[in-house]
C-alpha cells in the first residue's frame, strides 16, 4: 500500500513540469508550428527562473513575490523565444524541423553561456517548496497522492482542463484549430493566420518557458546546463501520444511519470535485477506500447502541421 | 540585363542575413564577455589553418554525410527519422561486438562484417519505428525519440556489461564503462598519415552514390519517393506504401548503424559514452539544409563540420564558454534556413522588383 | 468603408491587373455588376477567374487598378474589408476545416457570436436553422466536415457564406460537384435570390449561365474578351466565343454492345469512412466495350463502389468478379496487373503526386514492369520519350514533362492522369467524375477519349453527375441509390426526368 | 627536462567533457590544478577546454601539442584512446589521464581514484547516522569512480550497522540532476534518511534532501565543496579528490625529467584523499560513536593503502 501510495505521489508530483511544456507544445501544433524547439525554450525558462530569485538573495530564501517573478521571467522568455522562433518559422517561412533544432541549441546555448557568465558553477535556490494542504492532505490515501504539492503542481492540472476549454470553447481556441488544419478556409473568413499563429507561439512558449522555470523554481530548484536532459522532445512526444488533446496529454505525462516513479521503485526494492538500464527504459518502451496498442486515428488533429501559410503561393 | 533584379535581391537577402546572423551572435558574444571579430574569425578560418585541420572537419562530415543520406530516404519516402541518435548507438554496439567476434580474420573479411553488423543493428532499430508507424499509425516523432533513449541505455548496458573492456576489470576493479579496444584488423586506416581522416570517407561517397542511384534510378526510389509526397496517390498507384515505409525507415537505421560502425571504427577505435555526439540530431538538419540530396548533402556536412570543429578551437583560441558556441550554431542555422527560404521565394522576389526595379523597367520599356 | 445595411447597388472593376511571378493572371480587366444583376463569368481554366474574384475579396492585392461599390472606391486589403462591404464568396476549392464541425465552421466567421470567452454555438446554431429553412439547404450542423461528401461540402459553404450575411454572392463554379436537381435548385434559388442581391456566378457549364445570368463576361489570357447580355447570345456562341471554335461534346450514337462481362458485382457490402454501409448487396455489370454509367446524388455510394473495385477499401460482403476472377478485397497492384484502370475523383490529390514531374506520374504504375524498368533501373531515357510522346497525342500544355504536375491547370491534371490510364492499355476503366470542373475544351477532349476507348472494345464504368454527360456518353445508365441500384436504363429510355425521379430514390414512376 | 620546465613553468592544459563549474568530477580536476597554481607559485601555467566530447579530445590535444604545452591532462578515461594516439604522435610531452590504472606509455601518467576509501567513510557515518535504519545510495551508472565509490559506501554502511537497508539505484545519467532530485525523493518517501551520491548529478539529490528542511533527512557528500553550499547544512561530512596533490606530483615528476609511465593511485595513504565533517553546521550530527568510527577507519587507511580491496564482492543484488 504504502509503495503504492508512493509511487501515485512522485507521478503527480513529478508530472508537472512535462504536462506544461506539452499542453504549450500542443497550442503550438494546433496552430500548425511544429517547435521542436521545446527543449531550448525551457531550458531559458529554467534559467530566467533561477536568474531572479538568485539575483535576489542567492540561496537564501525569498519573499514568494519574488519566486513568482522567477516564474514570471521564465515565462516571458518563452514569449520572447516563441515569438523569434515565429519570425524564422511564419515570417521567412523557414522549415520547422531545422528551425527547431536551431532553436534547441539556441536556447540551451544561451542560457548556458548567460549563466556561466552571470551565475556559474551549479547554484541553488529556495525555490517553491511544497507543502500539505489543511485538511486535505489528512484524507487517507487521497490526501497524500493529491494534496502534498507544490502550488504550482495544482496548476499545471488546472490548466489541462483550462487548456482543453480554450482550445474547443474559445473563439482564440477555434481560430487556433482552423489555422492550423485549413489555413486557407481561416484566411478566406479574415482570420489573420500568422497573427494566430505567432499567438499561439507565444502562448506555447509562454509555458515551455513556465515548464522550465518550474524545474528550477519548483522541483530541482536547482540550475545546471544539462537541467532539461531531454524533457522538451520528451514533450513534444507526449502531444503526438496525446492526439493533441489536452485529455490524453495529460494521460501521456502521468503515464510516463508513472512509469519513470515506478522503475525507481523498482530499483530501490528489487536489488536483485542487476541490469537497472532495462529499468531506465521502462517509461520510453511503455509510452510507445500504450500508443501501439491503443490504436486511435489521427483524423482529428492539424493536418497543415508544418507547413507555412502563405497566401499568394499555391501548392 | 533582364533578370538582374535577381542577382541584386540574392546578393541583399545574404548580406542582410549575415549582417543579421553577426549582430545577433555579437550581441551573445558580447553578453558573454568575448571578442566578437576573434570568434568570428577563428570559426571561419579554422577549419583552413591547415591541411590536418581541414580533415577534423572531414572527420566530422563522415558521420554526418552518412547519417544524413540515411535521413534522407526516410524524409523523402514520408517519415521524418530523428530516432538516428539511437540507431547509431545500436550500429556502434553491434559493430564493436563483430569486431571481438571476428579479430584475427583477415582485414577485408573483419571490416565488411563489422559494418555490416552496424548496419544490421541500425536498421533494426529503424524497422521498428517503421513498423509502428505503417501497421499501428505510432507517430514517428514520438517513437523515435523515445527509442533513442532506450538505444542509450541499452548501449550504456552493452559498455557496463557485455562489452566491457576485460583490461578495465582486470585488476579485479570496477572499471570505467568502455569496450576494449578494437582489434587492429577492424581498425579503418587513415586516408592520409598524420591526420585524422579515416577510409570512412570513401564509404560515406560510396553511400551518397549508392543513394543517389537508389532514390533516383531505380524503381524501388522511385516508388519510396512517390509514397513520400502522396501516400495516397501511391497506393492508387499500385504501390504498397506501408512496405516501403518500413523499408526506408529500415534503410534510414542502417545508414545511421553504419555510421556509428565507420565512427568506432575510423575515429575512436573502441566503444566509448558519448560517441553518438549529438550526430543523429544534426544529421537531420545536414539532410534538410543539403535539400535531401545527396549533392547538397555533402557540402552541407562540410559546413556543419566546420561550425562542429569551432566548438574546439574557439575555445582554444578565445575567451567565450563552451556554450556559446552551442548557442552561435543554433543562430547561424536560424539565419541559414530563413535566407535560403526568403532567396528561393519568387513571390518575395517578385515584391522586391516592384519596389526597387519597377522603375527601371519601365524606362527600359 | 461602406454602411452595414447598404445594398450594394454597383461594383465596379477598373483595370484590374495582377500578375504572379511568370504569369500576367488579370490583364486590365474592367467589370461593371450592378443592382440584382447576374453577372456570369467564363473562361477556360487559368483564364484568370478565381485570381480577379480573389481580388474583389481582399485576398490578393491588384497590382493596379481599382474598386468602386456604389460609385465610391473602396480599399480591400483583407476578407473582413469585404465582408465589411457585405461581400460574400463561395470559393472553388472548399474553405473547410475538415476536423470542426459544419457548426464550428461557420462560427469561425461569424464575428458576432464570438464571446470573449466562449463560441456562442447557439447563435450560429439559430442562423442555419434560419437560413436553410429560408434557402432550402440542409444541413446537419453537428456533422465533421471529413465525414461528408463532397456535395454536402459545398452547400455547408454556401450556407456559410449566406449565413455571414452577404449581400453580394461570389460563386466560383459553385455546381462543379453538385447533382443536376441540387443544380437544378441551385439555379432558382439564385434566381430567387438575385432579386434582392447582385451575384457574380463562376461556371463551366454553359447552360447554368444561360439560366441564371443576366450579362455574362469572357476571360481568356487575363483579359475580358467579351461582355454582352446573355439574352442575346446562345449558349453555343459563347462556347465558341470563349475557347475560339465550335464546340461539339461528342456522342455515342452506336448500338447497345453484345460483348461478354467485363466486370460483375454481386451483392456488394462496403463500409464508409462512417461506418454505416454506403453499398448495401449493389450488383450490377458491365460488358467489354460498354460504357456503363453510374447515375446519382453524390454520397450515395459512389467513391466507395470506385474504391472498392480499384481496391482501395476493403469490402465486407459480395463479389467482384473481373474477367472471370473474384478481386475483392486484392491489393491495388494486384487489381492494376489484372487490367483495371481508374480515373479518381479527386486528381489532385489521388491521381497524381503533385510534387514529381508529368514523366513520373506517367509511370505511377507501371514503374517496376519490364517496359519502363530493366533489372530495378528506371530507363530513364525510354520514360522520357514515351511521356513526350503522350504529352502530344493528349495535348498536354505545359512548360514541359519535367514539369510539377501539381502545379499544372486541372484540365491538364486530368490529361496527364487520362494519357496514363488509357495509354497502359487497361481492359476496363473506372472512371470518376471526369470533367468535373473542367472548361469545355478540356471536357469535350475527354469524352473523345472515352468513346475511343469503348470502341476499342474496353468496359467503362463511368460514375458522373452529369446526366448530359451520363447520356451523351452511356450504354446503359444505372442509378444508385444509398448504395443500391435502383434500376438501369438503357439510353434511349433514358431521360433527365426519369433519372431524375429515380435518383431521387423512388423506384418506380408510377409512385408518384 | 623539457624547455618550458627549464624555464620555469609547466604548460598544463585540461580536457574535460563537461564544465570546469559542474560541482562534480570535472570541477574537482580544475579546482586542484589552481590550488597547485596557487601552492607553486609562478610554477603552473594553465589552459583548458570544456565541453569536450571523444572526437573533439584528439583535435583539443593536437592543438595544445602544438602550443608547446608540457603536460595536457584529458580528465576522463574515454579519452583514453585520444591519449594513446596523441603520445606516440607527441614523444615530448607528457600526457595524463584517468581514471585508469593501465600504463600505456613512457610519456604517459595515468591516475587512479581508489573511491571506496571515501564511500567507505560515507558508509560508516551514514550507517549510524539513521534512524530509520533505511539509506539511499544514488549513482550515475554503475561503472568507473562512481561504481568504486557506491560500494565502498555499501562496506561502510554493513560494517558499523549490518541491519540496515540500503536502497540501491543508478539514474542512469552523470548530469541529469532533476532525475536524481525526483530519485532522492523517492528513496525519502521510501524511509531512506541519510543518502549519498557521486558525481555532478548527486547535487540534485543533495538538493532535494536540503528541501526536507526540519525533517531528519541527511547527505554525505563525495566532494568536500558540498559543505560550502549552502545546502551544505544537510552534509555531515564530506570526502574530496586532493587534485592539488596529483598536479604537484605530476610537476615534480616532469622536473625530474620522468614524462610518464606511472599509475598515480589516489587514496587516504598518500593524500590524494581529503576528508573533512561538517563541524560548522552539523555538529550535533557528529556523534561521538561516529567520531571514533570515521577516525579509527581514516588511521588505518592513511597507514595502509588498498585495505578495501575487496570491494568488488559488493553484489547489490544481495541487498
Ligand atoms: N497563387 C498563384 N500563384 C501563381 N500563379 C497563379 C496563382 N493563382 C493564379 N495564378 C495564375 O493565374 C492564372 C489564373 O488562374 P485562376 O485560378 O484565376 O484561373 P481560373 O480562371 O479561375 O481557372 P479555372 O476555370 O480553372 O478556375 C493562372 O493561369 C495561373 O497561372
Ligand atoms: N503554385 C503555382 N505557381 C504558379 N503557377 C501555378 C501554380 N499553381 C497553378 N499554377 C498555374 O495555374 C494555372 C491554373 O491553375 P488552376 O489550379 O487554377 O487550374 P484549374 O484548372 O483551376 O484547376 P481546377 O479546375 O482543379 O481548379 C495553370 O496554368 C498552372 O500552371
Ligand atoms: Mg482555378
Ligand atoms: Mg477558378
Amino acid at each position: 500500500m504504502n509503495f503504492v501510495i508512493t509511487v501515485l505521489t512522485l507521478t503527480v508530483r513529478f508530472s508537472a513540469a512535462l504536462l506544461i511544456a506539452s499542453l504549450g507544445e500542443m497550442f503550438n501544433q494546433r496552430s500548425g508550428i511544429f517547435n521542436l524547439g521545446c527543449e531550448g525554450i525551457m531550458c531559458m525558462g529554467a534559467f530566467m527562473g533561477m536568474l531572479i530569485p538568485f539575483s535576489y538573495a542567492g540561496a537564501e530564501a525569498v519573499p514568494f513575490y519574488i519566486n513568482l517573478l522567477g516564474l514570471l521571467g521564465g515565462l516571458a522568455s518563452g514569449i520572447v523565444l516563441g515569438l523569434f522562433f515565429g519570425l524564422i518559422v511564419i515570417t521567412f517561412r523557414a522549415p520547422q524541423g531545422i528551425a527547431g533544432i536551431g532553436l534547441q541549441m539556441l536556447g540551451v546555448g544561451i542560457a548556458g553561456t548567460l549563466f556561466r557568465s552571470y551565475i556559474g558553477g551549479t547554484q541553488s535556490i529556495s525555490g517553491i517548496s511544497s507543502f500539505d494542504i489543511p485538511l486535505l492532505s489528512q484524507i487517507p490515501v487521497v490526501g497524500k497522492i493529491f494534496f502534498t504539492h507544490n502550488p504550482i503542481v495544482y496548476i499545471a492540472y488546472l490548466m489541462v482542463p483550462l487548456a482543453s476549454y480554450i482550445i474547443f470553447k474559445t473563439p482564440w481556441g477555434m481560430k487556433v484549430r482552423a489555422v492550423g488544419t485549413n489555413p486557407r478556409a481561416a484566411d478566406s473568413l479574415g482570420i489573420n493566420v500568422n497573427r494566430i499563429r505567432y499567438q499561439a507561439l507565444a502562448t506555447g512558449g509562454a509555458m515551455a518557458g513556465l515548464a522550465g522555470a518550474f524545474l528550477t523554481l519548483c522541483q530541482a530548484k536547482m540550475f545546471n546546463a544539462d537541467i532539461i536532459s531531454g524533457r522538451g522532445f520528451i514533450a513534444v512526444a507526449l502531444v503526438y501520444f496525446g492526439h493533441w488533446k489536452p485529455s490524453r496529454i495529460m494521460f501521456g505525462a502521468i503515464l510516463f511519470t508513472f512509469a519513470q516513479t515506478l522503475q525507481t521503485q523498482i530499483q530501490i526494492f528489487v536489488p536483485s535485477f542487476k541490469y537497472y538500464e532495462f529499468l531506465n527504459m521502462l517509461p520510453y518502451v511503455l509510452v510507445i506500447a500504450v500508443l501501439a496498442i491503443s490504436r486511435e486515428s489521427n483524423k482529428l488533429g492539424p493536418s497543415a502541421l508544418g507547413k507555412p501559410f502563405n497566401r499568394e503561393m499555391r501548392t | 540585363m533582364k533578370n538582374s533584379y535577381k542577382i541584386w535581391f540574392k546578393v541583399s537577402v545574404v548580406v542582410i542575413a549575415v549582417l543579421s546572423a553577426i549582430l545577433l551572435g555579437s550581441l551573445l558574444i558580447i553578453a558573454a564577455g568575448g571578442n566578437v571579430l576573434d570568434t568570428y574569425w577563428i570559426i571561419i578560418s579554422g577549419p583552413f589553418y591547415s591541411f590536418r585541420t581541414f580533415c577534423e572537419v572531414l572527420l566530422r562530415a563522415i558521420p554526418l554525410i552518412i547519417i544524413a543520406l540515411g535521413v534522407s530516404v526516410a524524409y523523402r519516402s514520408g517519415i521524418i527519422n530523428i530516432g538516428a541518435e539511437g540507431q547509431m548507438a545500436m550500429g556502434i554496439a553491434a559493430a564493436t561486438a563483430m569486431a571481438f567476434a571476428v579479430e584475427g580474420a583477415p582485414k577485408i573479411v573483419a571490416i565488411p562484417l563489422c559494418i555490416l553488423a552496424g548496419m544490421a543493428a541500425g536498421a533494426v532499430w529503424g524497422f521498428i519505428p517503421g513498423l509502428l508507424k505503417a501497421k499501428l499509425e505510432v507517430s514517428e516523432l514520438l517513437s523515435t525519440v523515445m527509442l533513442n533513449y532506450v538505444a542509450a541505455q541499452f548501449y550504456s548496458f552493452c559498455l557496463r556489461v557485455p562489452l566491457m573492456d576485460p583490461a578495465e576489470i582486470a585488476g579485479g576493479g570496477t572499471g570505467t564503462a568502455m569496450s576494449a579496444k578494437l582489434p587492429q584488423n577492424t581498425i579503418l586506416s587513415k586516408v592520409v598519415k598524420g591526420t585524422v581522416l579515416h577510409q570512412g570517407i570513401w564509404i560515406a561517397l560510396a553511400l551518397a552514390i549508392i543513394v543517389y542511384i537508389l532514390m533516383w534510378k531505380t524503381s524501388a526510389g522511385y516508388k519510396m519517393r512517390a509514397s513520400g509526397a502522396s501516400s495516397r496517390a501511391a497506393r492508387y498507384g499500385g504501390i504498397n506504401v506501408a512496405f516501403y515505409l518500413i523499408v526506408s525507415m529500415s534503410i534510414s537505421g542502417a545508414f545511421a548503424g553504419i555510421a556509428g560502425a565507420v565512427e568506432v571504427m575510423g575515429t575512436h577505435g573502441r566503444a566509448l559514452e558519448g560517441i553518438t555526439s549529438g550526430y543523429g540530431f544534426s544529421g537531420v538538419v545536414v539532410a534538410l539544409f543539403g535539400a535531401l540530396h545527396p549533392a547538397g548533402i555533402i557540402p552541407a556536412a562540410i559546413l556543419f563540420g566546420i561550425l562542429l570543429y569551432s566548438q574546439v578551437s574557439l575555445q582554444l583560441f578565445t575567451s567565450v564558454p563552451p556554450n556559446l558556441v552551442t548557442a552561435l550554431q543554433g543562430v547561424i542555422i536560424l539565419v541559414i534556413v530563413s535566407v535560403q527560404m526568403i532567396i528561393d521565394n519568387p513571390y518575395i522576389m517578385e515584391r522586391f522588383r516592384k519596389r526597387f526595379f519597377s522603375r527601371t523597367k519601365e524606362a527600359a520599356a | 468603408m461602406q454602411n452595414e445595411k447598404d445594398q450594394i447597388t454597383n461594383l465596379r472593376l477598373e483595370h484590374i491587373t495582377k500578375r504572379f511571378p511568370g504569369v500576367l493572371a488579370c490583364d486590365d480587366i474592367s467589370l461593371e455588376i450592378g443592382k440584382s444583376e447576374v453577372l456570369a463569368l467564363v473562361g477556360e481554366n487559368g483564364a484568370g477567374k478565381t485570381t480577379l474574384m480573389n481580388i474583389i475579396m481582399g485576398l490578393y492585392q491588384p497590382d493596379s487598378g481599382s474598386i468602386f461599390i456604389n460609385g465610391q472606391e473602396v480599399h480591400l486589403k483583407t476578407p473582413n474589408d469585404a465582408f465589411d462591404c457585405g461581400i460574400g464568396m463561395v470559393h472553388q476549392q472548399y474553405m473547410l476545416v475538415p476536423n470542426m464541425t459544419v457548426l464550428e465552421n461557420i462560427a469561425l466567421g461569424m464575428k458576432d457570436c464570438w464571446k470573449t470567452a466562449k463560441v456562442d454555438l447557439k447563435l450560429v446554431r439559430d442562423r442555419i436553422k434560419e437560413v436553410s429553412e429560408k434557402y432550402g439547404l440542409a444541413v446537419d450542423p453537428d456533422a465533421f466536415i471529413w465525414q461528408l461528401s463532397v456535395g454536402e461540402q459545398q452547400r455547408v459553404e454556401l450556407v456559410k457564406t449566406l449565413c455571414l450575411g452577404a449581400r453580394f454572392l461570389i460563386l466560383d463554379e459553385p455546381t462543379s460537384a453538385l447533382t443536376p436537381q441540387e443544380t437544378d435548385e441551385l439555379i432558382v434559388l439564385l434566381k430567387r435570390m438575385s432579386e434582392e442581391l447582385s451575384i457574380i456566378f463562376i461556371s463551366h457549364k454553359l447552360q447554368e449561365v444561360a439560366a441564371l445570368s443576366n450579362k455574362v463576361a469572357i476571360l481568356r489570357h487575363g483579359a475580358v474578351v467579351f461582355q454582352g447580355n446573355t439574352a442575346e447570345h446562345s449558349t453555343s456562341d459563347i462556347a465558341a466565343l470563349m475557347t475560339g471554335h465550335e464546340v461539339k461534346l461528342p456522342e455515342n450514337t452506336e448500338p447497345p454492345c453484345q460483348g461478354e462481362d467485363a466486370l460483375v458485382i454481386k451483392d456488394l457490402c462496403v463500409k464508409s469512412d462512417r461506418g454505416f454501409m454506403a453499398l448495401d448487396h449493389l450488383s450490377l455489370s458491365v460488358r467489354n466495350g460498354e460504357i456503363l454509367g453510374i447515375a446519382g446524388v453524390s454520397g450515395n455510394g459512389q467513391r466507395e463502389l470506385a474504391e472498392s473495385i480499384t481496391g482501395l477499401r476493403r469490402t465486407s460482403g459480395g463479389t467482384i468478379t473481373a474477367f472471370g476472377d473474384e478481386i475483392q478485397n486484392h491489393t491495388p497492384n494486384h487489381i492494376i496487373r489484372h487490367g483495371i484502370g481508374y480515373i479518381p475523383e479527386e486528381r489532385n490529390t489521388e491521381g497524381i503526386v503533385p510534387s514529381m514531374s508529368i514523366k513520373e506520374n506517367i509511370i505511377l504504375k507501371d514503374s517496376s514492369q519490364s517496359r519502363f524498368c530493366s533489372h530495378t533501373f528506371l530507363k530513364q531515357k525510354y520514360i522520357a520519350q514515351y511521356a513526350e510522346n503522350l504529352r502530344q497525342r493528349f495535348d498536354i500544355r505545359c512548360p514541359g514533362i519535367n514539369t510539377a504536375a501539381g502545379s499544372l491547370s486541372g484540365g491538364n491534371i486530368q490529361k496527364v492522369i487520362l494519357a496514363r490510364e488509357i495509354d497502359r492499355k487497361p481492359r476496363f476503366l473506372v472512371c470518376v467524375y471526369p470533367i468535373r470542373g473542367l472548361d469545355l475544351g478540356a471536357a469535350e477532349f475527354i469524352h473523345k477519349k472515352l468513346l475511343e476507348l469503348r470502341k476499342s472494345g474496353v468496359g467503362v464504368l463511368l460514375i458522373s453527375e452529369e446526366l448530359d454527360e451520363l447520356m451523351n456518353l452511356s450504354d446503359r445508365i444505372a442509378v444508385i441509390f444509398k448504395g443500391q441500384i435502383q434500376k438501369t436504363l438503357d439510353r434511349k429510355d433514358a431521360t433527365r426526368r426519369s433519372l431524375g425521379i429515380l435518383m431521387a430514390g423512388v423506384k418506380d414512376e408510377k409512385q408518384l | 627536462q623539457t624547455e618550458a620546465a627549464k624555464a620555469g613553468a609547466v604548460k598544463i592544459a585540461l580536457i574535460v567533457e563537461n564544465t570546469v563549474d559542474d560541482k562534480g568530477w570535472c570541477q574537482a580536476m580544475h579546482d586542484g590544478i589552481i590550488a597547485a597554481q596557487e601552492q607553486l607559485p609562478g610554477r603552473i601555467e594553465y589552459a583548458k577546454v570544456e565541453n569536450t566530447k571523444p572526437v573533439d579530445a584528439g583535435s583539443a590535444v593536437r592543438q595544445y601539442a602544438n602550443l608547446g604545452y608540457d603536460l595536457i591532462i584529458c580528465h576522463g578515461a574515454q579519452y583514453k584512446n585520444t591519449i594513446i594516439d596523441a603520445a606516440k604522435e607527441f614523444p615530448d610531452i607528457s600526457f595524463a589521464f584517468g581514471t585508469s590504472s593501465d600504463i600505456v606509455g613512457d610519456n604517459v601518467f595515468t591516475y587512479m581514484p581508489e573511491s571506496e576509501e571515501t564511500g567507505y567513510l560515507s558508509g560508516l557515518i551514514a550507517g549510524l547516522t539513521t534512524k530509520t535504519n533505511i539509506v539511499g545510495l544514488i549513482g550515475p551508472v554503475d561503472g568507473g569512480d562512481a561504481a568504486r565509490y557506491n560500494r565502498g559506501f555499501v562496506m561502510g554502511v554493513q560494517k558499523v550497522n549490518p541491519a540496515c537497508k540500503i536502497l540501491v539505484g543508478h539514474i542512469g545519467s552523470f548530469s541529469d540532476t532533476v532525475k536524481s532530485g525526483e530519485f532522492a525523493q523517492a528513496d525519502i518517501q521510501s524511509g531512506a534518511d541519510v543518502l549519498t551520491g557521486s558525481s555532478q548529478q548527486a547535487l540534485g539529490a543533495l538538493r532535494a534532501v536540503a528541501d526536507y528542511k526540519d525533517k531528519d533527512i541527511w547527505w554525505v557528500g563525495q566532494d568536500l565543496a558540498q559543505i560550502s553550499i549552502p545546502e551544505g547544512y544537510k552534509c555531515i561530512a564530506a570526502s574530496s579528490y586532493n587534485y592539488a596533490a596529483v598536479i604537484i606530483g605530476l610537476v615534480e615528476n616532469l622536473d625530474a625529467g620522468i614524462k610518464g609511465g606511472l599509475c598515480i593511485p589516489m587514496n587516504f595513504h598518500n593524500g590524494g584523499f581529503v576528508f573533512g565533517f561538517n563541524e560548522a553546521k552539523c555538529a550535533d550530527k557528529i556523534t561521538p560513536a561516529i567520531k571514533t568510527a570515521v577516525e579509527e577507519a581514516l588511521a588505518n587507511m592513511k597507514k595502509t593503502a588498498g585495505l578495501l580491496h575487496n570491494y568488488t564482492d559488493v553484489d547489490y543484488t544481495k541487498l
